[in-house]
């Protein structure tokens, strides 16, 4: 176990150094002085050469990577070219408006998917398993931004029910927890038809397994085979599923926090593209690639530790 | 004169990355599969190997197929050393080798229809010369199935005829030696005997050497001249059939001869019953590899691993054989 | 009857499949005498995993049953409620599948599968523990106090077979079901199996079905034999009587294809030829003239009836009526 | 073929599906036939309509025809999936055959290299992209085809590990056929089926991309007609007029569910034992 913590902890560190090599060269790739692009309008030529000079332009390629890793390591992401304030502040700033967004959205869809999935995995092919099935699919497959579009028009513009911009006042728990409400909706609505249908699936798939018929030939009562047998089973993709989860939520957030308004990650980047802030943009999008890495490495982590077929092997 | 000479062969695998070895200290993060394992198979005759799962018998036949490398020692076909062949080499020693799997059905590429399957080698090796339509009928008649199977997936198959197919593809290239890994493997005792004949039949119309693997000793007797047991990748007992039916003089030989019992409700049972269960290759005991489920175990047997001893074609690992 | 643990009448058993209805078992008779080992034999497709299903209803949901009865200690099982039939399972009536590996729970340990099995009892957590150790000592499990905390893969498959018994016998039922419980073992290790569970039979003294396709095992462990051919029981009796003087063809050849039975070495096998008959569209008339040597011409179009051979030895085959 | 057809008729859903995904190809095809008005045309007297027979859902902000634009931006939006996912197929099919058949150094390589793609948010990727070399449809595309290519690939992957450990995979090895025999075909074969059942499911995905990007104006230029470019501009008439977002929204929904009701239909018609679990 403690071998594959290390394995999959450095493989996790492995992935965020090439996904910021990676980052590193598409600045070059694109044609043209990078400092240039970096700066983008207001590129004086006095600013370049500071840029230049930062960036280590004038040295060779690898150089300018381990300096760029250098600085990174430091909590250095360079400085935003209009308020010339460190990328990291800016960044960190947002972060937690994104990270209470996104475990609002994903335990809001564990608590009602996974139950829901349960009960249609036990009351198979009955009227209410039909009914959830094709609300899932129509809940899956809606993309985030069409949600938040309309819950906008109808809960906060129509209906005025929740506030409609914003992430409410400082301070102020309770305007700040209304203004989660519709864009976690926003974003969770899919999960919440995903994790039905997975959940529905892995439990089926468990159910039908031999020990499962093992248990039920010793007369245990139905509710332990479900919740103590087959749940325990059925749930270990769940886990997984939820790790990679906060990929695809941190992209859906993005949406929504550009239609409610609502300060973030990705108002942030969407923000500094429209104001060629280069330096943010980038920081914000490795930031949020750390932060996806970190969760699948827990997630696979929990995952191994929960199975003890694995936490043996390993 | 023999086909097939393999000499003192030996098959290793990794059980442990380097880091896992590295971290638990482990110099030695091999197991050995097949161990010291000397045998020839003669032209026109058959040779089986029984051992009960884990014993490494498969191991060894992927080895004498050369898709399992080899440690150490050394196979030679027809006087030519299969080990060091290169890769031209490789393919002529694989036109005159066939194989049939364990698995019947699964061993057959699941979208391709029957008649395309059995003229497979022919399109492998090159031979395009050869009419393929009339070539499956001949093979398809061969091994008794009507020529309009040519047109069946393997999936419409039972068993036994998709073992006959088996049979049929392995017979394409008329090689020297067919490689049988579990031939009655999932098949019914009133099919097992079918096919059982139809190896027979093969053999004695074609003249063909075999070398068979199996877990059950009733299969062995019916079809082969010698026999070799197998245990944790060594073999125990080495000889000719009928003298290893009629005087076992491994204990493991006659405790395996007692497990399979005849139908026979009133038939006096030498009982030899076993201890435990089969070791882990991870931790070989000591000695004899044996002693630990052996009946008549010494002190001496758990010091130092036994030769193999005995006369003329007879060969056993023991200090204490079984007497007449 | 009182003396049977288990009568089975007129047992039928139907699957609609896309192809049509399939019937898996007709008319089916079977006693479990108490006390006593009854073993089914029968090739792959004869019905041995649906004659299981039925017994401990355990059946997919395509099946049905249009008639018979199946009288478990006096009461029919295939009248019982949900409820009721979870009592009797586990409990009374207990059952060991046939693969190892994967008929036990793999995320929870041994000593938690099987104190829950205990759930009816009114015991005290260390009771229930207790008796699951004495129960895999019985079974033969070096050190069963602390294996209790293993998990199913940390046991070879001869252990795992042996936990599955123990888990079997834990409630003293008064049937064994055993669906093949060899079958994926080595032979060292079947034979060492063999002899527990005869061991553990009359400790206990319960009576068990044994459904195998090995007849060397049959005929070593069973009082009983009861040969199943396509859906359809061919001949029934002591094993001696059946092995020694087999009455049906289909018994009669399936001994001597038996490689164990040939005592001769021969380069020429016996066999059976032909197929077994497709389920969904049954011939008329017996269900194995198509692979009979001796075939008639009534075997053609007359269902052949079940007829008493000798005492308790059952036949349906034309050429031993009395017509 | 024709008996696929029948089975999907036969499954309420799978027919719903077939239908709006015939809708929409259809319309997307006869686009410039249907269309009423030229989608770019601009008419600032009509502007801001609701639905009415002259404008069958209404005019946005400069009196565009909103019905003519879903059309068009129906075309745009077909075109770019059905390419991108065709190109991130070929590429993911041979990357994950590589992988799965190849030596284990170079599947370890190909793996890390698809774990650190997909370890981008896709949008966050996409903006950057979009950021560096600016929006157009064929970035678009780019940023389709490479955050793509890893799920195929190893998708790809994994049958490829499976199929390989199967006998018959085996049995050509010892017949000494050659690996690129083996590859096209005993495995292609064997991983294609799964395959394209998951590129239709993802087409959905893929379309709401598009519309995702052009919605915040970092995909299609303007005024190329895109549902998406119609939501942005329905987004910023919110408190105005709800035509635009219905407008917009409608068919994207519609698309996203009749292609994934048809990739489930297909999924249980060609794997039956997924069939069993669903």
């Amino acid at each position: 176990m403690l071998i594959y913590c290390i394995k999959r902890i450095g493989l996790g560190i492995l992935i965020v150094m090439l996904a910021v090599t990676l980052l590193f060269f598409m600045i070059h790739l694109v044609p043209g002085d990078p400092a240039r692009i970096l700066l983008g309008p207001r590129a004086t030529p006095e600013l370049i050469a500071s840029m230049s000079q930062q960036l280590g332009l004038d040295k060779p390629l690898p150089i300018q990577i381990l300096m760029f890793f250098a600085n990174l390591f430091r909590g250095d992401m360079g400085m935003d070219v209009i308020t010339n304030r460190p990328v990291a502040d800016i960044v960190f700033g947002q972060l937690p408006y994104t990270l209470s967004l996104i475990l609002t959205a994903i335990i809001g869809a564990a608590l009602i998917g996974i139950p829901l999935g349960c009960y249609s995995a036990i009351n198979r092919n009955s009227l209410a398993d039909r009914v959830t099935g094709i609300l899932s699919v129509a809940c899956i497959t809606a993309p985030a931004f069409v949600v938040a579009l309309y819950s906008l028009l109808i809960f906060a513009v129509y209906l005025k029910w929740f506030p409609a911009v914003g992430a409410g006042e400082k301070g102020d728990f309770g305007d700040q927890v209304a203004h989660l409400v519709l864009p976690a909706f926003a974003i969770g609505l899919s999960w919440v038809g995903y994790l039905s249908r997975l959940v529905r699936a892995s439990m089926l798939e468990v159910m039908g397994e031999n020990h499962i018929r093992t248990a039920r030939a010793y007369g245990l009562p139905e509710r332990l085979v479900v919740f103590r047998y087959a749940l325990k089973l059925a749930v270990l993709p769940t886990v997984t599923v939820i790790g990679v989860g906060m990929g695809f939520l941190l992209s859906a957030a993005v949406f929504t926090e550009i239609v409610f308004a609502r300060p973030g990650l990705g108002k942030l980047i969407f923000d500094s593209i429209s104001t060629r802030n280069y330096p943010v943009v980038m920081g914000s999008v490795l930031v949020s690639t750390i932060l996806f890495v970190i969760s699948t490495t827990i997630s696979d982590l929990i995952n191994a530790w929960l199975d003890p077929r694995i936490r043996a092997s390993l | 004169m023999s086909v097939l000479e393999v000499n003192d062969l030996r098959v290793r695998f990794r059980v442990q990355s380097p880091l896992q070895a590295l971290v638990r200290g482990n110099a030695d993060p091999f197991i050995d599969a097949v161990r010291q394992v000397s045998f020839s198979i003669e032209e026109g005759k058959t040779f089986t190997l029984v051992g009960e799962s884990g014993s490494g018998k498969s191991t060894l036949a992927l080895a004498v197929a050369r898709l399992l490398p080899s440690a150490e020692g050394s196979i030679k076909f027809n006087g030519s050393e299969v080990t060091s062949m290169s890769d031209s080499e490789l393919m002529d020693y694989r036109k005159q080798i066939s194989m049939m799997w364990q698995n019947p059905v699964g061993s057959l590429s699941p979208r391709m229809k029957v008649g395309s399957l059995i003229t497979e080698p022919y399109k492998i090796h090159g031979l395009n010369d050869r009419d393929r339509k009339a070539e499956g009928r001949r093979l398809l008649e061969m091994v008794g199935l009507p020529a309009h199977f040519s047109q069946r997936y393997p999936h419409q198959l039972s068993g036994g005829q998709a073992r006959r197919v088996g049979v049929a593809r392995a017979l394409a290239l008329s090689p020297k030696l067919i490689i049988a890994d579990e031939p009655t493997a999932g098949l019914d005792v009133s099919v097992q005997g079918e096919i059982l004949n139809l190896l027979n039949k093969v053999q004695d119309d074609l003249g063909v050497s075999m070398f068979v693997i199996t877990h059950n000793l009733n299969v062995v007797r019916h079809i082969s001249d010698h026999t070799a047991i197998m245990y944790l990748g060594r073999f125990l007992e080495i000889g000719p059939t009928d003298t290893l039916f009629a005087e076992p003089k491994h204990p493991y030989t006659s405790a395996l001869l007692a497990a399979n019992p005849e139908p026979d409700p009133d038939a006096l049972r030498e009982q030899l019953e076993l201890k435990g269960e089969v070791p882990s290759l991870l931790n070989r005991p000591s000695g004899c590899e044996f002693h630990t489920r052996c009946p008549f175990v010494q002190s001496q047997c758990k010091d130092a691993l036994p030769e193999l001893a005995g006369e003329e074609s007879h060969h056993y690992r023991c200090y204490f054989p079984i007497a007449e | 009857m009182s003396k049977n643990v288990l009568t089975i009448r007129n047992l039928s058993v139907n699957y609609q499949t896309d192809q049509g209805t399939l019937q898996a078992m007709r008319n089916v008779n079977i006693d479990v005498p108490k006390g006593s080992i009854v073993g089914v034999v029968g090739e792959s497709g004869c019905g041995k995993s649906t004659l299981i299903s039925t017994i401990i209803r355990l059946l997919a949901t395509n099946a049905d049953i249009p008639n018979g009865e199946v009288d478990f200690e006096g009461r029919d099982i295939l009248t019982l409620s949900e409820d009721e039939m979870r009592k009797l399972r586990g409990d009374r009536l207990s059952i060991v599948f046939q693969d190892p590996m994967s008929s036990l729970n793999p995320v929870l340990t041994i000593g938690k599968q099987m104190t829950d099995i205990q759930y009816r009892d009114k015991k005290t957590m260390a009771q229930k523990r207790q008796r699951s150790i004495n129960m895999l000592e019985s079974v033969g499990i070096p050190d069963p106090a602390s294996r209790l905390n293993q998990y199913p893969h940390e046991f070879s498959g001869g252990m795992r077979q042996r936990i599955a018994i123990a888990m079997a016998l834990q409630a003293e039922p008064s049937l064994l079901i055993a669906d093949e419980p060899t079958t994926a073992l080595d032979a060292t290790l079947e034979v060492q199996i063999i002899h527990l569970l005869k061991q553990l039979q009359s400790t206990i003294g319960c009576s068990v079905l044994f459904i195998s396709h090995h007849l060397g095992v049959i005929a070593e462990l069973c009082d009983y034999v009861v040969v199943i051919y396509a859906g359809e029981v061919v001949e029934e009796g002591t094993v001696s009587d059946v092995f020694k003087r087999p009455q049906h063809p289909y018994t009669e050849k399936l001994l001597e294809c038996d490689p164990a039975n040939i005592a001769q070495k021969t380069r020429e096998l016996p066999t059976i030829p032909g197929n077994v008959p497709d389920l969904v569209s049954l011939p008329s008339g017996c269900i194995f003239k198509d692979r009979c040597h001796t075939k008639i011409d009534r075997c053609d179009n007359e269902r052949p009836q079940r007829i008493d051979a000798a005492d308790k030895h059952y036949v349906s085959c034309h050429l031993r009526s009395p017509q | 073929m024709l008996q696929a057809i029948k089975r999907i008729c036969g499954d309420p859903l799978g027919l719903v599906g077939l239908f709006l995904v015939a809708l929409m190809v259809l319309s997307a095809v006869l686009a410039s036939v249907i269309a009423p008005y030229d989608p770019i045309a601009l008419n600032i007297i009509d502007r801001l309509q609701g639905p009415s027979f002259k404008h069958l859902l209404g005019t946005d902000q400069l009196g565009r025809d909103l019905f003519s634009r879903v059309l068009f931006g129906g075309q745009v939006a077909l075109k770019i999936a059905l390419i991108s996912i065709s190109i991130a197929l070929c590429i993911g099919v041979v990357l994950g055959m590589i992988a799965g058949f190849g030596p284990r150094w170079l599947d370890n390589i190909i793996m890390l290299l698809f774990d650190t793609i997909r370890s981008f948010p896709t949008v966050m990727f996409a903006l950057a992209t979009v950021a560096l070399v600016g929006p157009s449809l064929s970035t678009v595309v780019v940023i389709i085809v490479i955050t793509s290519i890893p799920t195929y690939g190893r998708v790809v992957r994994t049958q490829t590990l499976s199929i390989k450990s199967n006998e018959y995979i085996q049995a050509e090895l010892a017949m000494g056929a050659s690996t690129f025999r083996i590859l096209s075909m005993h495995l292609l074969p064997n991983v294609v089926g799964p395959l394209f059942i998951l590129a239709s499911m993802d087409i959905p995905t893929v379309i709401a991309l598009e519309a995702g990007l052009s919605f915040l104006g970092m995909g299609v230029k303007p005024p190329t007609p895109s549902w998406g470019s119609i939501l942005n501009d329905g987004y910023n008439l919110i408190r105005n007029t709800p035509w635009p977002i219905i407008a917009g929204s409608i068919p994207l929904v519609l698309v996203t569910l009749g292609f994934t009701f048809l990739g489930e239909s297909l999924r249980d018609l060609i794997d039956p034992k997924l069939r069993k679990s669903l």
